[in-house]
């Protein structure tokens, strides 16, 4: 499972990707600091999951996120946030995410990328089996 | 409009904008703080995940866990605290209680007994008399103790405050005859507070018989009319 | 005290108690958080020393001393909210330059040259009468731009809001009537900026040739009256 990070602080890059790596069945592809980064860097390792961060300056993970989506209608993105942010979630669903995870609940996130590569949906803790 | 009307709509309006401010700032340090340290909070945790995954030691895992236990109850706490703060409300019993709370000059007994909670602008008014009266008893009583009721009735809220204060014979003269006159000239915290009853209606006196006592009965469903809010 | 007073006297404590309100709000809140947040992330500082006493490998070294940097951050972040929360002091300049980002109706310049800061209560009026002055804008006008300017002179501090809005003849006529009698009865919002400047013995004049423009200067070095302010 290829999983591209991003999230405009580096230290919770390394840390995810040091989480993420302890798994055999992961493979962190690559990681960057931006939603540019997370256009350029999705076309150009293709991930299986794209995990990625809300808030950045100046393309947040949304408009980033709305992108990639227009390009790759099938792209699964997997978002990361502080808190339940209900503004942020909701507009996270409406562009076709597949969820949202707390980056504090790290030992959640690999279930979730499963549950996502799966084609099942998550929310916080909760993982959704599509009907 | 009348002079009079337009004091009562002036304070009233005040009682409003007190509340908006105390709001804002609540709304914008919660922000700020959400934004900040529930990112390095955050950013932390995850920091402690990655440690965890490379540990080998027991005793080193274990310091971990308990960190990690530490800092998520940081996090919780955070979301807790900020989710009362973005609560918009103020709560009149909560209000009443901190004034008695923050008044250090003699004992005060606060006594509550309202189901249905008043109208916002009432609920604002009876703070602001509070606020007030308390005030007073500081700067013109050697009072002990202060009492303070606020109760429901069928028809009507009620609140009384009373203390204990000595007063002189010469004082009580003056009283009465302000009292009687309903007009208050020597300040203005008494004038206010009168406005402020008379905005809705209700019907204030003072007794300075046992310490100063003051008495307020504000009928229910008589909602003023809208005040000259932005 | 004459009715007229007393309503100058009231606004003055309105825009104290508003900044008040304001004040103990954020001291409530940073107290909050320093004793919470502040004792979570000392006593995880604490638990990272510990660590890296007993820890021997240099990759959780390094670790444990970033997420140590991280924490201290946080900590050196609340210190800092905190210390500038407590910071007993509504800023002119920045407090004028939020009411400006919030209003979306229209664009908004605001030009401010002022060294020396005016005593408080002038401070707070100013903060007002631009407050209403852009909810009349929103409310009464179709400006697409507002010019919003504060100036220091040498005797004097000027105070100019104009709006580019469409004014009809009838509006017009209507307002220059207002301004001759200095009383403005249709609403209270430019009745009280009148009665604030007032009582800092300033003029304010309106015309309504081009836009709104509202034009207000104050003598520098007149204090009012001690208003009445608990
Ligand atoms: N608790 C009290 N005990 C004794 N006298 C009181 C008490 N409260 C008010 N008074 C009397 O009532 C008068 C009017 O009070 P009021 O609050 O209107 O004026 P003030 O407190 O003197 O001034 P201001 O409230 O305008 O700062 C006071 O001057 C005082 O003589
Ligand atoms: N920016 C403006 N453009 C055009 N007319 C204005 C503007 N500001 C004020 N006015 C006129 O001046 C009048 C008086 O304004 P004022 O703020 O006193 O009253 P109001 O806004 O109608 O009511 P209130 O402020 O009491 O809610 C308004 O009714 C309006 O006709
Ligand atoms: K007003
Ligand atoms: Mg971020
Ligand atoms: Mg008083
Ligand atoms: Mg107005």
């Amino acid at each position: 499972m290829k999983v591209l990070i991003i999230d405009d602080d580096k230290l919770v890059c390394s840390s995810l990707k040091i989480i993420l790596s302890s798994d055999a069945e992961v493979n962190v592809c690559g990681s960057g600091n931006s939603g540019e980064d997370a256009i350029k860097l999705f076309d150009e390792t293709s991930p299986d999951i794209l995990l990625m961060d809300i808030r950045m300056e100046p393309m947040s993970g949304l408009v980033a996120g709305e992108n990639i989506l227009n390009q790759h209608p099938e792209a699964k993105i997997l978002y990361l946030t502080t808190f339940l942010d209900d503004d942020y979630i909701i507009k996270a669903l409406n562009i076709g995410a597949k969820g949202y995870m707390l980056k504090q609940d790290f030992e959640s996130i690999l279930p979730a990328l499963y549950a996502v590569h799966k084609g099942q949906n998550v929310y916080g803790n909760e993982i959704i089996t599509k009907l | 409009l009348l002079q009079e009307e337009r004091n009562q709509s002036l304070l009233e309006n005040q009682d409003y904008e007190i509340n908006v401010a105390t709001l804002n700032e609540r709304n914008r340090i919660s922000k700020e703080i959400h934004d900040n340290i529930g990112h390095i909070l955050s950013r932390a945790l995850l920091q402690i995940g990655a440690l965890l995954m490379i540990t080998k030691d027991e005793t080193e895992k274990e310091g971990l866990t308990s960190l990690k236990t530490s800092l998520s109850q940081g996090m919780d706490s955070i979301r807790l605290s900020i989710h009362n703060m973005y609560d918009e409300s103020i709560d009149l019993f909560t209000s009443i209680e901190t004034l008695t709370k923050d008044f250090t000059f003699c004992t005060v007994n606060f006594d509550y007994d309202v189901r249905n909670t008043p109208d916002v602008k009432l609920k604002y008014a009876f703070i602001a008399i509070t606020k007030e009266a308390l005030s007073n008893v500081m700067k013109h009583s050697d009072a002990t103790k202060v009492q303070i009721s606020l109760r429901e009735h069928p028809a009507m809220y009620q609140l009384i405050i009373s203390d204990n204060g000595h007063i002189t014979e010469e004082k009580r003269i003056k009283l009465k005859a302000l009292d009687n006159s309903q007009n208050y000239f020597d300040g203005m915290g008494v004038q206010n507070m009168l406005d402020r009853v008379r905005g809705f209606q209700g019907i204030m006196n003072l007794s300075a018989d046992n310490g100063f006592k003051i008495f307020i009965s504000i009928p229910k469903s008589v909602t003023p009319e809208a005040p000259n809010i932005k």
